[in-house]
């Protein structure tokens, strides 16, 4: 038995109202809640600790330090790799970015870039911006018609092209799907491909040990992971991140400086010049505890169960269309209820206090691939609770009582 | 103000519940003449809302005053939208001026709808026509 | 008379105890401390507002929308310039790179870049890069031995190179002076030059008024302002502004994405991809909210104040160098001891509480024109006492006496 | 363990004043061997740190031990230093791999000069020399 009343005493907000009625949060994939140990570390760094890092020769500038390298020690732990093979960046964003610009010089017009139709913005944009600086090919991977991959397809598409950067998501936030990696990984390894795994999604909900996963970088965003705003990362198998290109320049990424000339540091340090988010970091050090404390089979398993309750209800409706896939899912419900538009839904599930996602989920490429516009996005964790999904059914049907 | 808007606050105001609010909303974008597709340029598109809207604002020079047309894929926006038009439209640039369209929804309990969130319309359109309203004022 | 009293009492980490003394904090310009009312903001928003901004249709995500649309506005009006005009970034260092980059393509080998000896590391290698890219020249604006301006050869240095950028800080972070900008930026204006005022040690201690300065840029970190680490931004005037390219890409900064091709907004959404640190902005307008409360002129007076006493007795301690210019300083004091590394200094000076920092302070460039490896720094803020001064000047003393 | 190491850790302990300890570390530096400048290549560099530190390492194959040679232009880096070297100088590999000098710094009260900060050299210098000692020991 999961003890989610338990668990859900230590995230404070989920007491809130909304709207007088208490707050139905099924928004988790656009950002998780965060529990009491997060909020009440950021207080701590700045009440008793609060100084910059890596430079100083202070206290609170040597403790500062230790936290916030302990931090990087333990999202390496978190993933079975080594510390210096972690990057901090401000979220996945930017570190897509990161290793896309890394990699200007090791392109050129012969390369082929190849990802798929499932991506988020951060996974795609990046990508067509390095296409168009350096002449290499994009390419999309061809999924079905309802974005599920027919593996042998794949495979076979892999083969012909050989990609010079394969770039694919772990788990699909519009959808929730979760993408099979290590057929398509292993069906690339012959090619030095070198293979980006966005796990802004995946990171917490499936934790993978990327030892095994055996992919060159993978992204995550603390944010998603029940810490603070402002910070992610990557990592980056050593060799293949020290040949990136440094990214941003400045303080503490530089090893000398003239006023002509500039040498950098070894990774991770020469991709993170400037103050970087020290709270934030130790904020997120302390939800990476809350996850090694957690029994994450448990969890798992109590958002999947989650999961089917919600879509057996949602099935029951008339209507209701549902596009993810129902198989390998990590929490995450897209759908629509007849030709009604998403925003009318999820503006009048508000109403009833229940906070859903409607929109084209920073997806438009896959939105088209499914022919729709957008959709109404319920996206579960292990604090939600079936008691949740019922008042969301409701909601719904009220919804649907005042549309029709 | 446009006598129009008055009406339709009263009615939103004597809608107590929320969901009658909502279904009153509603019911004045059914009742919005549909925008004639010629008019929906990708100019007229409000970018970057999560629904679709267009607006096509004209400034009528005989009667010195703004025409507002306006559409919205979404039933809310629309509504919202018919609220807007009815508190604007007609108006002369010196009285849209003086309209501060943030107090009347905040009476009308929609002032969420005007939130600065980038998926929202509603305050571009606003911003849009008042923005119209001080350059013909100048 | 400035109540520091009352004003201690709104940073609760001034009570700490380092090595069972009394901390005295003398490492602002590294890192500002933060009030109470910073820190309760950030902790409200996670137990009341968590959620992401710009999307959903939800409540939570409107309030947190329009408290970080808010925080653009605050800055808008602490700089007295557009909220439009304002991007967010994670630092100072983010900043000044998203503006050389977002200058490349109007750039080109004829181009010239212009940057002092004085510069903070994050305004000067972001420019070798912009340089190297494109085959602009970089000039150095020629200062005296000491680092000040002879304003004169300045002018005419700039007459002669009419620079098609010119970058320079409004206060060093190493000696703490002021660079008299007027004159400067009134040189280039015939000249369509692009100046980017580096502000991130100007911004707080000396709140410019952006729309009279009449630069293009200027950049700021909210860490060193009060507010939260991991955030920080830029003003851009709105033409200059939207001219620069995209720097990161992903959600949020795109009109439309097809798998092939995407657009992008209008500044300043084009320049913010991917989730913001919204717990920072927020944040961080908490910290405007008590700038704008403070008696900026009284702070400074008394900032001025705490700095010349310190000088004065600094002065009177037998070899002793200072660096800093005495005149226009923001209250930083720059020195060194004899010959003995400042390493040894700050390290000692920790034993008995001091804060302070040693080395290069990011400006490599700057210790080599002054003819010195490193130094010691004491930075002030107003929230630092007379007291404070006179603990460092004894723990000075008795560590000159532990290496003579 | 080195005797000379365990003489001055007893030398530190017995300073009850951290002014008296870190008196007591920058004497062991003054008594440090000055480093041969031939020595002093750009490799010998410690990267990063605020101070200039140099480390030379040296493997005995005679005598299968590790000889170590550092400097430092500070005085309490130097004086660390030759902490260091007077825990590690001398030993073969698998004796240097079995000893903690987390452990024994933090013993001496001096364990914030191994952290993790990037401009303090003591931590690298301290990896340096295991990792020397691993490569040896395979
Ligand atoms: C799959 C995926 N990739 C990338 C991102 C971008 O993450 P962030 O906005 O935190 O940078 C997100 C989050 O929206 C996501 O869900
Ligand atoms: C003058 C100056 N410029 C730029 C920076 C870089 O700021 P940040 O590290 O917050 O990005 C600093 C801070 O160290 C600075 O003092």
């Amino acid at each position: 038995m999961f003890a989610v009343k338990k668990i859900r005493a230590d995230f404070p907000i989920l007491t809130q109202q909304i709207n007088n009625q208490p707050l139905v949060y099924l928004d988790s994939a656009a950002t998780s809640q965060k529990p009491q140990s997060v909020i009440a570390a950021t207080e701590l760094f700045y009440t008793q600790q609060n100084a910059n890092v890596h430079r100083g020769r202070h206290s609170l500038s040597e403790q500062a330090t230790t936290a916030y390298e302990k931090a990087r020690d333990k999202v390496a732990q978190y993933f079975n790799v080594q510390s210096r093979e972690i990057v901090w960046t401000k979220g996945a964003t930017e570190a897509l970015n990161l290793i896309a610009c890394g990699l200007t010089e090791q392109l050129d017009k012969n390369s082929s870039i190849v990802i798929t139709p499932l991506e988020h913005h951060a996974n795609i944009v990046p990508w067509q911006q390095l296409a168009l600086k350096t002449g290499a090919k994009l390419h999309i991977l061809p999924l079905e018609a309802d974005a599920t991959f027919n593996m042998s397809a794949c495979i076979e598409f892999l083969k012909q092209v050989k990609p010079t950067v394969l770039a694919l998501t772990h788990a699909s936030n519009a959808l929730g799907n979760i993408t099979n990696l290590s057929p398509l990984l292993s069906t690339v390894k012959g090619f030095n491909t070198i293979t980006v795994v966005d796990g802004a999604q995946g990171a917490m909900h499936l934790q993978p040990d990327l030892n095994i996963l055996d992919c060159d970088f993978y992204v995550f965003s603390a944010h998603k992971m029940l810490g603070p705003t402002g910070v992610g990362g990557l990592y980056g198998k050593y060799e293949r991140l020290n040949a990136l290109q440094p990214y941003q320049t400045g303080g503490e990424m530089i090893e000398t400086v003239s006023l002509f000339n500039s040498t950098f540091r070894d990774a991770p340090a020469k991709f993170e010049a400037g103050t970087p988010n020290i709270a934030g970091v130790i904020g997120f050090s302390a939800a990476l505890d809350y996850l090694f404390a957690l029994d994450k089979n448990a969890a798992y398993d109590y958002e999947q169960g989650l999961f089917n309750y919600a879509v057996n209800k949602l099935n029951d409706i008339d209507g209701i269309t549902i596009y993810s896939n129902l198989e390998h899912n990590i929490g995450t419900i897209c759908f629509n209820y007849k030709d009604e538009h998403p925003f009318d839904i999820a503006t009048l599930l508000d109403g009833f206090g229940v906070a859903v996602r409607s929109g084209h989920h920073c997806t438009q490429p896959l939105m088209t691939h499914l022919g729709i516009n957008g959709s109404v996005r319920a996206s579960f964790c292990f604090y939600n609770t079936h008691q949740d999904i019922d008042i969301f059914i409701n909601a719904l049907h009220e919804c649907i009582a005042l549309l029709d | 103000m446009n006598k129009t808007f008055k009406e339709l606050a009263d009615t939103l105001n004597n809608s107590p519940a929320w969901q009658q609010k909502y279904r009153e909303i509603m019911l004045l974008g059914k009742q919005l003449p549909t925008m004639p597709d010629v008019l929906k340029t990708p100019d007229a598109l409000v970018p970057g809302c999560e629904s679709k809207v267009w607006l096509y604002l004209e400034f009528d020079l005989q009667e010195n005053c703004l025409v507002i047309i306006g559409d919205s894929d979404t039933r809310i926006v629309k509504g919202l939208l018919a609220l807007i038009l009815s508190l604007y439209n007609g108006l002369t640039p010196s009285q849209v001026l003086a309209i501060n369209a943030f107090e009347e929804f905040e009476k009308l309990g929609l002032i969420s709808h005007l939130s600065p969130s980038r998926g929202n319309g509603i305050k571009a359109i606003v911003e849009r026509i008042q923005a119209m309203a001080e350059q013909k004022s100048l």
